[in-house]
């Protein structure tokens, strides 16, 4: 706790970053976090040690309950850690919050009940001051981006699970943010929604050099998206194994899917998926 | 500087602060005629114990004994804050007693009249406050699930409802010493009165708050009205109960002791504060209204320890 | 340019107060130059406690009361005394064969408190009657604003004032031969009533006591008019009923029954015996908490009535 | 077993029937009727003793059914028949100007204009309280134990107080009765309200709190929207006890006018009607008002997008 | 609406249905439903026919916001429908949710904060009047099968989002219903998980002969599970392809899922949603 605390300057000049390559965008030593409970203690993180460089698009997978929604809650300042060193854009996490680094989209939807679609979608924009006319621009095309054309004035209970989780992506990418952390964004999504959602997203981290953070229970789409997949097994939550993609290249068609270097790296993270398994039953 | 060293430093000069400004303010040359030296002396300390409480209650303590240790210290020392200023005004300005006593002298007659505050502690609320509320509370909570189970009840009933609501206690007092005699049970009908009504309104409201999937679940189990009742909506339904709970156990106090004005036998918190206000005894009169606080809060923290009980899932209580 | 005065009632509203308001609906205060405010009272004023916060020059008040305050720190003075006579009583039903006082044993009484318990509890102190609900005594109520408890039998005897409880009583279906009453007027425990009070220091300005001395004598020259006219201050009090609650019939009978309990030798001055007397008996109430444990010192002052021309 | 059926359904929507229970008229007469039955019956059997005694204090002797409409008609009921209210009602409404003093709609008037202004003051402070609970931890835990200990003071006790107090600084009129109705009825919004203000579930706020929101905008954008059903039921209750508040805050002014006056000086003549009739103004009064925030409940729901049960 | 009210005597003596086989548990003819909203009206389900045979696992398969929610919710008469006949065991939805023919696993967990986690299990059977000892029993068998062994004590909020799922999961599966209505339900899990799930669901199905309506968002899911497989298309929702799948046999190894077989439904399917979507953008 007292680590986070350390002034930003701190960060670059850490020894054993390379002063050739920008600082990480996340820093992560050592990270532990326990749950307290009465019936005990569940020990969520343990020992998580991941560098992410700026514009990397890294997946996040690993089986139920292993610590990912947790250790993206970290990073977002919304979660304490109880050991261990965090730095994010090279400063703590809470001051990288309060500059607005980062948009976040839950695994559950969290939209206002008592807000239109629309009005949700531009919860963001009216917090950050945008004037009401951009507002209304942005919210029409994220909504549109997210095939929710036409809904704008339903409320969240009128509509579909899947609908509701695509309002909000679009909360979500309206205020155009430069690092993104996405729990299982398109968890409730068919395939065909899914895959256009999946070129969408690449394109944009392809043009805007984001930086991403997604959580994902599909291998396939994690080894599409991703410039490097990160592996986690459960109780204790730890990394297991770290995998680089970048060599598929920043620009992908779904057919790459089809290639062995694709399948390769699809083989790797189900056998660490599995292994995590083993661990659990 | 934490907050920790800042209220820690500050708060035994504080306290000397007050000590000494007492002593000042008892002292025969200021009392009554203090000056404005004084009174910024205490101005100044007003500050200082401001900055005090905050750094104390911003304090992040690692056990939790500590923490509620701190947490009873605080409205403790802002509670002898609060008597500090009132003894200090009260002396130092020399405020007739028939106005304003001050607290020490409210304390030495409380001190005094124990015997006597007893004996008005069981019959207000021991016999009054508490039957009132229990069968008030109770009644309220009754008509709510009936009007919810009948539907054209609620239509009828719920605007009915409304109609006790305003039932000022002052009109009823009378009519309930008519009813029920001087003796406690006519304050203990006032009371139901006064507190069917939060509890009505706040049951009513708790009835209408589980949401569509839950209820589906129950619809999909095929699940009778009572037991829905009892496993979703009751459930849901507390924080607005306990809010009701929580309203009523200041009123019900109020309630009793107002109703007291209007012909009791001569015994309770109320008789004595109305015949002490009329021989200006406002010490024995502030005498029972910190009776009366200590009674409420205590009754107002029962329900409150309960609440946190039964309602430990709520959001308001997972920070 | 007239002086302001503002007088704190009693109670609310009623021919009880009919020399005030007639004095000021007959011009009689604005005779003598004065602008006077009257504020009605009720059951939740304490008039000491008006005046003492400011919130009035002088107030009407029973002198127990008044005694009381001065004992507890505001000193307040008796300057003149328009009630000559005590109008409470003990009004008892006839059916439950109270006929004397000594009757009284173990019954169920209705007093008001709120100060006017004392002359009541001199009264059981000198019959022997202990008040406090043990074996041998009486069994006190505290009594609420009507005389509900009598017709319903909640009390065998209630308190009553000559002028005003007693009548609804009667109204409620009561003959007179069906009540017996005892007047604390007989009983030798009257204290005194309705008089007018001010804060002592006051009393060293001579412009407030010339004031008062023209507060006074207008006051009296209200009460005078009342004396002679009672119906048609009757309907004065009624004028100035906000609460639009008071019947003329009610308002006009009081009246009458006012005009006997008035001092009527002019002035309105205080009787030093009846003093003396309304101290005797509240030392004599005695009790665990006594109204006044001493003779109190310079209570009265004849200052404003010796200043009337 | 494939089906390629495109057309739209023209079948008129049949949802609708839920949307029909619109008037709630039959129902309240229904237990309006059976409330009255039970009244009456109730009337007859609580008068029943004191009409006999009335007859019997007349001397006069009469049969059951003379006496069971006689119970039905008494001056001093201990319960009035329906149609007694009733009558009184009218005499005090249609029969008279509203100007008049013995216009209930008058004294209604008064009471109302306290209450509102009370209510207006409480929800402020209420809320103001509560927003101060929810976001500064050393006031949550130092101010909320008095704020307890403040709602158990009997507030008869102290509302002369009060008054005084303000009269002295001269403040008079409407705002003294309107604080005493405010310091009772802010209670049950800040209760209400702080429960509300926290209701927010923990992903909701992890949501501001990712945009690093200001408290301020947390507050209007999530705290406040999701506390409207604590916040409606605290204010149907507070404006019901402005209500009794603004009633008690006109016994110390001298209940010159307003609703309390009426029940004070009703139950001070011993006009047993005359209160059950005030009595009635209040609670019609009463469910006016709490109805008229259960509208505006209803019209902020939809704008909010609540979906009908 | 009139329809659904039908004497249940009216099922069996329906002239199309042959006296062969037994009465369809599901049976939807020109089912319609349009949600009024204060915008106008939302055409959900329009012309729906569809009939379902007793132990049949059916898979839905849609675009997001096509109606599959709405159509189960209809039979599970949480929703009425406009128009259409629809008869669930011979008899209307109600009366068959009043018999407690089915168990719901709705897309969102729905447990209920108050309880633990081994309670929200419980609830069914409690309702249903099932001995502690028992409740106990069945509870912790559940628990076990979705793997949330030592979590019984846990409180809803405590979980992650895919162990509350889980949780539902076995809280509808212990009480054994005869139907089950499963929107969803393995969309927040992992693939070991749910892969091991889906096996454990086939031997259930194939052991207690159930009938499973199963709604998915995973085309390889679909096909694997299903005997029969619904395909459906937004905005009026309708169906579009039923294709049977009974031919893969009832009892499947994941292997089959590299077999031509396999792999030519699945394509069928995909072509089918691809449509659906090609009316939508
Ligand atoms: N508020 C909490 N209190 C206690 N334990 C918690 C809390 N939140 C999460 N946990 C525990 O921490 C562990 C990790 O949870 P987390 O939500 O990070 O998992 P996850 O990897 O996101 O899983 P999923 O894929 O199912 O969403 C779980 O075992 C969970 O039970
Ligand atoms: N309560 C409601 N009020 C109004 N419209 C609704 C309501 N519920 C659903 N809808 C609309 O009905 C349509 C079908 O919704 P449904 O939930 O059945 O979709 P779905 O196929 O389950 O989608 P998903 O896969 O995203 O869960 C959607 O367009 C949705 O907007
Ligand atoms: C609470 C209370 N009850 C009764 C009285 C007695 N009292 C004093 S003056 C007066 C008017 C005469 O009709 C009455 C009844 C009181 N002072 N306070
Ligand atoms: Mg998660
Ligand atoms: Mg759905």
């Amino acid at each position: 706790m007292g680590g986070s605390k350390a002034p930003s300057g701190l960060a670059a000049a850490r020894p054993e970053s390379d002063p050739a390559t920008p600082a990480p965008v996340v820093d992560i030593k050592d990270l532990s976090l326990t749950y307290e409970a009465a019936d005990g203690p569940v020990y969520a993180l343990s020992n998580v040690n991941l560098q992410i460089a700026e514009g990397e698009f890294v997946s996040f997978i690993g089986p139920s309950g292993c610590g990912k929604t947790t250790l993206l809650r970290v990073i977002a300042d919304l979660e304490q850690p109880n050991g261990g060193h965090i730095h994010v854009n090279g400063v703590s996490p809470s001051e990288a919050r309060v500059r607005r680094d980062y948009g976040f989209i839950f695994q559950a939807p969290a939209l206002y009940p008592w807000r239109t679609i629309q009005k949700n979608v531009e919860l963001p924009l009216e917090i950050f001051g945008i004037s009401k006319g951009e507002r209304r621009e942005r919210s029409r095309r994220q909504l549109e981006l997210v095939n929710l054309k036409g809904f704008e004035k339903k409320f969240p209970w009128q509509l579909s699970g899947g609908m509701q989780q695509r309002a909000s992506i679009a909360r979500a990418l309206s205020f155009d943010p430069r690092l993104l952390l996405m729990d299982e964004p398109f968890g409730a999504l068919d395939e065909i929604v899914r895959d256009h959602l999946n070129e969408q997203l690449l394109k944009l981290w392809d043009k805007t050099r984001k930086t991403v953070l997604f959580v994902t229970h599909s291998i396939p789409e994690a080894v599409f998206l991703s410039s490097m997949i990160v592996v986690m097994s459960p109780r204790p939550g730890r990394i297991i194994d770290i995998i680089d993609a970048s060599h598929l290249g920043r620009e992908r068609k779904l057919e790459i899917r089809e290639t062995p270097e694709f399948l390769k790296i699809a083989h790797r993270v189900r056998e660490g998926l599995r292994a995590g398994h083993s661990y659990d039953d | 500087m934490t907050g920790f060293h800042r209220g820690g430093i500050l708060a035994p000069f504080v306290l000397l602060g007050w000590i000494y400004a007492l002593i000042l303010a008892h002292s025969p040359n200021v009392a009554g005629q203090a000056g404005p030296v004084f009174w910024a002396f205490v101005s100044a300390l007003w500050l200082a114990a401001a900055v005090a409480l905050n750094g104390l209650s911003n304090l992040r303590l690692k056990t939790p004994g500590a923490r509620r240790f701190l947490g009873l210290c605080i409205p403790i020392l802002f509670g002898a804050f609060l008597f500090f200023l009132w003894e200090v005004i009260v002396v130092g300005a020399g405020v007739p007693s028939v106005l304003m006593p001050a607290p020490s002298a409210i304390g030495s007659r409380f001190a005094a009249s124990l015997p006597v505050l007893l004996e008005d502690f069981l019959q207000t609320f021991v016999k009054s406050v508490l039957s009132g509320y229990m069968i008030g509370c109770l009644s309220g909570f009754l008509v709510a699930i009936v009007a919810d189970r009948i539907p054209f009840l609620r239509r009828g009933l719920l605007p009915l409802g409304n109609f006790v609501a305003a039932l000022p206690v002052i009109g009823i007092a009378p009519i309930m010493v008519m009813w029920f005699g001087f003796d406690w049970p006519s304050k203990a009908a006032v009371v139901v009165v006064m507190t069917f009504f939060p509890m009505l309104v706040n049951t009513v409201a708790g009835l209408a708050a589980a949401g569509r999937l839950e209820r589906d679940l129950m619809r999909s189990y095929a699940a009778g009205y009572w037991t829905t009742l009892f496993k979703l909506r009751l459930p849901v339904a507390l924080p607005f109960i306990f809010n009701a709970l929580k309203i009523n156990s200041t009123l019900a106090l109020i309630g009793a002791i107002v109703a007291e004005f209007f012909g009791t036998p001569i015994v309770g918190m109320g008789f004595r504060i109305s015949i002490e206000v009329a021989r200006m005894s406002l010490d024995m009169v502030w005498a029972e209204i910190a009776l009366a606080a200590i009674a409420g809060s205590l009754f107002y923290g029962l329900v409150a320890l309960v609440e946190r009980g039964a309602t430990f899932w709520h959001p308001s209580y997972r920070t | 340019q007239s002086d302001k005065v503002t007088i704190q009632l009693k109670w609310v509203t009623q021919a009880q107060f009919a020399g005030y308001y007639v004095a000021k609906d007959k011009g009689f205060y604005k005779e003598a130059g004065l602008d006077v405010t009257i504020k009605p009272g009720g059951p939740d004023i304490a008039p000491p406690q008006v005046i003492a916060g400011g919130g009035a020059d002088v107030v009407v008040d029973w002198m127990p009361s008044a005694l009381a305050a001065r004992e507890k720190g505001v000193p307040l003075v008796n300057i003149a005394q328009p009630f000559k006579k005590s109008g409470m009583m003990l009004t008892c039903r006839a059916e439950t064969g109270i006929k004397t006082p000594q009757d009284l044993k173990g019954r169920t009484l209705g007093v008001w408190f709120s100060g006017n318990e004392y002359p009541f509890l001199a009264w059981m102190a000198k019959l022997g009657y202990k008040t406090d609900g043990s074996a041998g005594g009486v069994k006190v109520l505290k009594q609420g604003f009507n005389v509900d408890p009598l017709i319903q039998k909640q009390a065998d005897c209630i308190s009553t004032m000559t002028y005003n409880e007693y009548w609804q009583v009667i109204d409620a279906g009561f003959k007179p031969e069906q009540l017996v009453v005892f007047k604390y007027e007989d009983q030798g425990v009257a204290t005194l009533e309705d008089g007018l009070y001010v804060m002592q220091d006051k009393l060293k300005d001579p412009a407030f006591v010339a004031k008062m001395a023209k507060f006074v004598a207008a006051s009296q020259k209200g009460w005078d008019y009342m004396r002679q006219n009672p119906d048609e201050a009757a309907k004065i009090v009624l004028d100035n009923d906000a609460s639009g609650a008071q019947t003329e019939k009610h308002q006009k009978r009081m009246a009458g029954e006012i005009a006997k309990l008035l001092e009527t030798s002019g002035k309105g001055k205080l009787d030093p015996a009846d003093y003396d007397r309304t101290v005797a008996t509240l030392l004599a109430s005695g009790g665990d908490a006594p109204v006044i444990t001493k003779k109190p010192d310079g209570a009265w002052s004849s200052a404003v009535t010796d200043a009337i021309k | 077993m494939t089906t390629e059926a495109v057309s739209l359904p023209t079948r008129p929507v049949a949802r609708k029937a839920s949307r029909l229970r619109g008037g709630n008229a039959g129902p309240v007469l229904v237990v309006v009727l059976a409330i009255v039955a039970i009244w009456y019956a109730a009337a007859i059997l609580m008068n029943w003793r004191g009409t006999i005694d009335a007859f019997s204090r007349a001397g006069e002797q009469r049969s059951a059914t003379e006496i069971l409409f006689a119970t039905m008609e008494q001056e001093r009921p201990i319960l009035p028949a329906p149609h007694q209210v009733l009558t009184e009602l009218k005499k005090t409404t249609l029969d008279m100007p509203v100007t008049s003093r013995r216009s209930l709609p008058f004294h209604a008037w008064v009471t109302l204009s306290s209450t509102l202004l009370g209510f207006g003051l409480g929800t402020l402070l209420g809320s103001v309280l509560a927003v101060l609970i929810v976001h500064v931890k050393t006031l949550e835990r130092s101010l909320m134990p008095w704020i307890i200990s403040s709602q158990t003071i009997p507030i008869l006790a102290i509302a002369p107080i009060i008054i005084v107090v303000l009269g002295s600084i001269g403040i008079t009129g409407l705002f003294p009765k309107a604080i005493i109705s405010a310091y009772l009825c802010f209670f049950p919004i800040t209760i209400s309200m702080v429960k509300g203000l926290t209701s927010p579930d923990p992903m909701q706020r992890d949501l501001m709190r990712t945009y690093s929101a200001s408290l301020a905008q947390s507050f209007w954008k999530l705290r406040l929207p999701a506390s409207m059903p604590y916040l409606f039921t605290g204010l149907k209750v507070a404006i019901a006890i402005s209500l009794v508040g603004a009633i008690v805050g006109e016994l110390p002014t001298g209940a010159q006018a307003g609703l309390g006056a009426r029940l004070l000086a009703g139950s001070y003549y011993g006009q047993t009607i005359q209160i059950w009739a005030a009595l009635f103004g209040a609670a019609i009064l009463a469910s006016v008002l709490v109805a008229a925030i259960g509208l505006l409940e209803r019209l902020l729901n939809k704008t909010m997008g609540a979906r009908s049960p």
